[in-house]
């Protein structure tokens, strides 16, 4: 009765090892030139290789690294979300609203419970907002780039009217106890880095190993071959926009312990640093197909850079972010070859 | 003012796979030379060369006694060389008449002169039998206009040696028959044309000559007189192929039905549509292009928005609104159109193959072993030719995409298998390879329904044959009715 | 004596102020480095919060620096990251903007918000005699801007015949100014006076008003004492003859005061407040430095 | 690829007819929603209606609209552009630092050779700009958003440098000289006004009744298809980079006699309204087909949205950028029949 056919498979020895070679060698470009970046770091100034250093940079890439991990997911689907840093500074902004109410009141709960719930806001809101933008994309067929432009707007709206345009700051109390999600670290390693490693594997395993993971490549690739596939198009691309929206909520609460405030510049341009990002990682913006490991090569080549320009002031100040363009510019180059 | 055309010794390498191997004859001006050869045997990549679209690796291209060496097409054309692609090369955000003159526009001074174009365009529509609008976006065109479209364009280029690709594999009878005409004309005109398809009965009644190629190598050429199809074929195969269709098997009357719709309605295109189909049964669907069969089906997957009475599938009524409830109930749909609707044509076979089975086969991960060897086994079992199992589906030439797309529909194991023209641009090695799969999907107890514009494959292999004419069921044909005539009749309204 | 790393971490130069600032500290770097072959000043500037904060880390992890200026982007933000590099040992000054924990600072540099918000109110309702239309051009949602406004706001409400027509968001940016003042021109047929909180705004505001070629508008008042508004005012502008003194110096004399306390081993008094003045054609000459790029 | 059309009419007579109708009510979707805001303005505040306030709006709407027509050619071949603003701001700086130099010298030219030379320097620089754009993408084959991103950071870098951080303001004299360029009236018309209408109309032309501009179009539908036309792709892409770096530099000659002076702020954010203004007018950002005249409207809608807000005091002013995420948003769900 079943019709796909179990004859022994034709068994060229040789081809899957050379072809998986080949598959590995494609993505090295980003790879390249993270290592040639930090050997140059090395020689500029002999502090860059320390074990604390390296901690504190793959601290700070965290919040953008699981933002583009998400981000790499709706980049693939071939859809883009330019409002990641105003749903970052809004949640932010929620969160820390709803924990100091929650800690004024008469009987408040203990500072943990707090914290715990919210945590739990954050990522509600974060899975909210990520639906809503699914929605207007798949139901209200809107181009994604005005979708989130447009929200972009809103959110950020929303936080300064929150903030009544100041900032927003986290209850003194309670920032000693949320503190450590920041600051703290378990066997030697930060966990937010932790958090970062967690999330990207899951992203990998996700986009490569499950069969939503394939969807996202099959819509991005293309949609119309897709949908004849019996593949819940619309569905995929709603739980890619979600998946970005937890994303952005696991960044916050990253994010809130460690500067304790959110303000109406908050996260301003971090759309634009995950989705370079994503790209210096090898994903083309047209969609179809990423790597997640390259996105987090790329975002921590972001940050390397930056980092090493802070270690060194070979450079006028004023010509920071001009190093980073032709770098970021020059690892496109070396990966060209790909597509 | 015919040219001719030797190839010395042509050799073609993609990357370090070689496709053709040092191919060596010639085309004498002024005559229609048919050519021949199993899917990936290396036509469309030998005549990419002739008109300048490829480069060779090696050998030499003699045109009128000089060697040539193109840069692009454009110095082709300027020889009057004009090539009719197999895949449509047109750009569907403009419309037909800056399609056939892209590249090549007239102007007045430094503008456009849209007057003159449009009013060219419509001339050479005209010439092929296509009454559109030429300001019609390519977009908003069905396959067979799209392709009348291509010829249209080449017949603009004042073609002097021109190259068709099998431009028939997506027209209907009647819109073939305009082709042939128009050859003939062109023929007359002193133009040389070189003609591929797989449809042998053309090749017989159309051609001076034919040359045969296999595995990129040049076979044979013969007068058109001298070989009969069964020759024809069997020099392409290198092997006998007779028996194109096997023996029909009874479907007793108590097989249960498998599907059973009625009054289905696609605004726009299909009116009241009603049939079953019985498990073992093959259906065949007929009708001219535009009839409707092909947005049926789309409607009837969820595809396209519909209306139905009712649908029963082994007796319960069902809903489906979107391909999924259809693929969950047991019923598959292989699209006509491969590559915009069949295949991730930037995914590997792999990926495809398993494209629709993922959520079954995955545990909860995906089975990458599995999906390998998946992909073996299809090979093998479908006969899917090529160099590379890594390589993605682009790579592989158009029959070999089309059994790949088969065996992705078939691993969701349906019970209902509709087949839209399945034997498009196949050899007919490949043909007689999918017509026994037919067979065989219909032994195993599946219902098989089959959407052709080639009557003798409706006739070869169906139990009965619906007709569609304008979106409404003009005819159900049973076994003793099932001849080219009286479909012919019924798809055209000339049955009284 | 000891060798002193001083860190300095500043805002990017993004407006003609932030200019001044880091014009300021770079002129402070030349001058001390010059003079003191033991320190070291490594001057930092950061487009946002974060930035910022990973700034005061690297300094202190990799640059070791032993003694930290800052002017923060965000005060509320930076109180966590500054106080963790203050408990490793870094003397710390913090410039213009407190933050929210004072233990997380030695030192407090400060211009005066408050006043930058007071003084242009006083002198309005003053040159208006108590009676009259303003319309108000804010910077950027931000604290600093609030401060200003509500100083501004409370001063203005002494005098009820004195009338705020709207305050709507200049950004702190010429062109954005330009439209704003532009639309409150076509809007309000009576404009007696403006307050732009910013001289970068002022320059907008003027040139709507001159391109509207509108009479009624008394005076443009800025703020913060740029080179071009006080030569303005030293010139005897119609529209600008007054400003409040806020000058991006504050982080030169910072960093001298930091630099020159801790190779002597001493420490800052708490809080300096450098007080805003009234600039008006008498003392304008005191704020004017041609050579800054503020 | 482009989705089969899921309607169609069944006649054959009739259907042409109809399609054009059609093609030509598809693009009404942004102008409907203007003209419903210019109502809705008109009632919330009579000045909106008036004459001078109509100028003012679309003089300020000339830059970003001149930018816009240019970046409508990049985005229909299928590229985008997101320095245009630095590369604004750039154009305006090295204008400013030249000009005032020329003024100098000992035997400086007259103030109007100089502007005329100034003029001329901003053209060949946005030229110069555009080439390098087209040259990274078509011969470096990186993509364009990642060329951009990179020269974004390095344009405004080098005008931070070339400023000190602080302002460039042009020479009095010169002002004096220049400024009638922005502020006077020819026909009691604004010359940006002029100037813009000029721009969109060659845009139009040069789009839809040239050559070059078909092929543009066509690379953007199909750049496989149009390579095999034997177009030359790369000198079309080339161009399209050049003929925006030239809008660039048109709009920048128009922007210095306002303010007189260009600063590391000048021409933040442009490049997101330039490209708004192209999207709501109705051109996709997947290429291959777009509108000059959709374009106009877009840029003019997003003016007047800025432009009633400030006439008006109903919503808090934290709230404004809210309520242009809705707007453009809405306008974009108003035109999404089409695709
Ligand atoms: N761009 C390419 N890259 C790699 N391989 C290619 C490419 N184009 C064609 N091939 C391979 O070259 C071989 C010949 O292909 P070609 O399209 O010429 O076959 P064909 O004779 O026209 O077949 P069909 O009858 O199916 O059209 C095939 O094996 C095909 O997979
Ligand atoms: N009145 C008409 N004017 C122009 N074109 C028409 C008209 N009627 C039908 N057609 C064309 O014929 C096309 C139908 O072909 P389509 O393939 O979609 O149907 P089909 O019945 O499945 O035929 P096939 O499968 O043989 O191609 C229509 O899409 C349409 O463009
Ligand atoms: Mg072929
Ligand atoms: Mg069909």
């Amino acid at each position: 009765m079943q019709p796909t056919p179990t004859t022994k498979p034709l068994t060229p020895a040789a081809w899957p090892a050379v072809a998986r070679l080949l598959t590995h060698t494609k993505g090295l470009g980003p790879v390249i030139a993270l290592v040639l970046l930090c050997v140059a770091g090395a020689l500029m100034n002999p502090d860059f290789a320390t074990f604390d250093n390296l901690m504190n940079v793959l601290t700070r890439t965290a919040f953008i690294g699981i933002i583009a991990v998400g981000m790499t997911f709706v980049i693939v689907s071939g859809g883009i979300d330019l409002s990641v840093g105003s749903m970052a500074a809004l949640i932010a902004g929620v969160m820390i609203v709803a924990m100091n109410a929650l800690a004024t009141g008469a009987n408040a709960p203990s500072a943990l419970a707090i914290v715990v719930l919210g945590i739990a806001l954050a990522l509600a809101f974060g899975a909210a907002f990520g639906i809503a933008h699914g929605f207007l994309v798949t139901h209200g067929r809107i181009e994604p780039f005005i979708v989130t432009l447009g929200t972009l707007g809103i959110f950020r709206a929303v936080l300064t009217w929150l903030s009544d345009g100041g900032a927003l700051t986290l209850d003194f109390n309670l920032s000693e106890t949320y503190g450590p999600v920041y600051y703290q670290s378990v066997l030697g390693v930060p966990i937010p880095v932790w958090v970062f490693a967690l999330v990207a594997v899951a992203g990998a395993v996700i986009l490569n190993r499950t069969p939503f993971g394939q969807h996202v490549q099959a819509i991005g690739s293309n949609e119309q071959v897709a949908r004849y596939a019996a593949i819940r198009v619309d569905r995929v691309k709603m739980l890619t926009y979600l998946l970005l929206g937890v994303c952005v909520a696991v960044a916050t609460i990253l994010y809130v312990p460690r500067l304790g405030s959110a303000t109406p510049t908050t996260g301003i341009l971090w759309e634009l640093e995950a989705i370079a990002a994503v790209v210096v990682g090898g994903t083309s913006l047209k969609g179809g197909a990423g790597r997640i490991m390259g996105t987090v090569v790329g975002a921590i080549l972001l940050s390397v850079i930056g980092n090493l320009l802070n270690l060194t002031s070979i450079i006028s100040v004023y010509l920071n972010a001009a190093v980073q363009g032709v770098v970021i510019i020059t690892v496109a180059y070396l990966q060209r070859g790909r597509r | 003012m015919s040219l001719a055309v030797r190839f010395q010794h042509i050799v073609k390498e993609f990357g370090p796979v070689r496709v053709l191997h040092g191919v060596d004859f010639a085309l004498e001006p002024g005559r229609v030379v048919g050519l021949l050869g199993e899917n990936g045997a290396g036509k469309s990549t030998l005549m990419k060369i002739l008109a300048g679209y490829e480069r060779p690796s090696g050998g030499q291209l003699v045109i009128d006694g000089a060697e040539r060496r193109f840069a692009s097409a454009r110095d082709a054309e300027a020889l009057g060389i004009v090539l009719i692609h197999q895949e449509f090369n047109l750009a569907e955000h403009l419309t037909i008449a800056q399609n056939i003159f892209l590249g090549h526009e007239r102007t007045r001074g430094w503008l456009l002169d849209r007057a003159a174009m449009r009013q060219q365009a419509s001339r050479h529509l005209e010439q092929v039998g296509l009454d559109v609008d030429p300001d019609t976006r390519v977009a908003d065109l069905i396959v067979a206009e799209k392709q009348l479209v291509e010829i249209a364009k080449a017949l603009a280029r004042n073609a002097r040696l021109l190259i068709m690709d099998e431009p028939t594999a997506s027209l209907s009878p009647g819109e073939t028959a305009k082709l042939f005409a128009l050859m003939a004309r062109l023929k007359a005109d002193g133009v040389t044309i070189v003609y591929i398809s797989h449809k042998l009965d053309e090749m017989e009644a159309h051609t001076d000559e034919v040359v045969v190629l296999r595995d990129g190598k040049f076979v044979t050429r013969a007068a058109t007189k001298d070989v009969n199809r069964q020759r024809m074929a069997n020099l392409m195969v290198g092997r006998d192929v007779s028996d194109m269709f096997q023996p029909k098997r009874l479907v007793t009357a108590d097989a249960q039905v498998a599907l059973r719709v009625a009054g289905l309605t696609v605004p726009g295109w299909v009116q009241d549509l009603d049939f079953d189909v019985r498990a073992g049964e093959i259906l065949g669907f007929a009708g001219l292009v535009g009839a409707g069969r092909t947005e049926a089906f789309e409607g009837l997957f969820g595809l396209r928005p519909k209306r139905a009475d009712r649908i029963e599938v082994a007796g319960q009524p069902v809903r489906i609104r979107a391909p999924r409830d259809a693929m969950l109930h047991g019923l598959a749909y292989l699209s006509e159109d491969r590559k915009g609707k069949g295949l991730h044509l930037d995914m590997t076979l792999a990926q495809n193959l398993t494209m629709m089975t993922l959520e079954r086969d995955a545990h909860p991960w995906l089975d990458v072993k599995g999906g390998r060897a998946a992909l073996d086994a299809a090979i093998a079992d479908f006969g899917i030719r090529l160099r590379d199992p890594q390589c993605t589906a682009r790579a592989l030439s158009g029959g070999n995409q089309q059994k790949l797309a088969l065996a992705k529909y078939l691993r969701t194991n349906p019970r209902v298998i509709v087949l839209d023209e399945p034997t498009r641009g196949v050899d007919v090695g490949a043909k007689r390879d999918i017509y026994a799969l037919i067979h065989r999907l219909a032994a195993e107890g599946r219902a098989v329904i089959v959407i052709s514009s080639e009557l003798i494959e409706l006739i070869g292999l169906a139990h009965r044959v619906a007709v569609l004419r304008g979106g409404r069921k003009q005819a159900m044909l049973g076994p003793d009715q099932l001849t080219e005539e009286t479909l012919i009749a019924h798809a055209t309204d000339t049955h009284h | 004596a000891e060798k002193v790393t001083l860190g300095v971490a500043i805002p990017t130069a993004t407006h003609g102020f932030t200019g001044g600032i880091v014009w300021w500290a770079n002129q402070a770097k030349k001058e001390l480095e010059a003079a003191n072959p033991s320190l070291k000043v490594i001057v930092k500037t950061a487009a946002s919060t974060p930035e910022q904060a990973n700034q005061v880390q690297d300094l202190l992890a990799v640059n070791k620096m032993n003694a930290l200026v800052i002017l923060p982007l965000e005060s509320a933000s930076l109180t966590q990251p500054v106080a963790q590099v203050k408990n490793k040992g870094v003397y710390v000054t913090v410039v213009d903007r407190g933050l929210t924990n004072p233990g997380a600072q030695n030192a407090y540099v400060a211009g005066d918000n408050t006043a930058f918000g007071r003084l242009p109110a006083e002198y309005l309702a003053k040159r208006l005699n108590g009676k009259g239309n303003l319309v108000v051009l804010r910077g950027m949602p931000s604290t600093i801007d609030n401060e200003r406004v509500n100083a501004f706001n409370a001063e203005i409400k002494k005098h009820p015949d004195i009338k705020v027509l709207d305050a709507k968001y200049g950004n702190w940016n010429r062109d954005d100014a330009f439209k704003v003042m532009q639309d409150y021109l076509t809007r309000f047929k009576q404009i007696d006076a403006v307050w732009a909180a910013d001289d970068d705004m002022a320059i907008g505001a003027l040139k709507a008003i001159e391109q509207a070629k509108r009479t009624d508008i008394r005076e443009v008042f800025g703020g913060a004492g740029a080179k071009f508004a006080v030569k303005k005012v030293l010139d005897g502008d119609k529209l600008v003859q007054a400003n409040v003194s806020y000058s991006p110096k504050f982080i030169y004399d910072a960093i001298k005061m930091t630099a020159n306390a801790r190779l002597k081993g001493e420490a800052l008094p708490a809080r300096t407040i450098i007080p805003s003045v009234l600039i008006t054609r008498a003392n304008a000459k005191d704020f004017y430095f041609p050579d800054s790029p503020y």
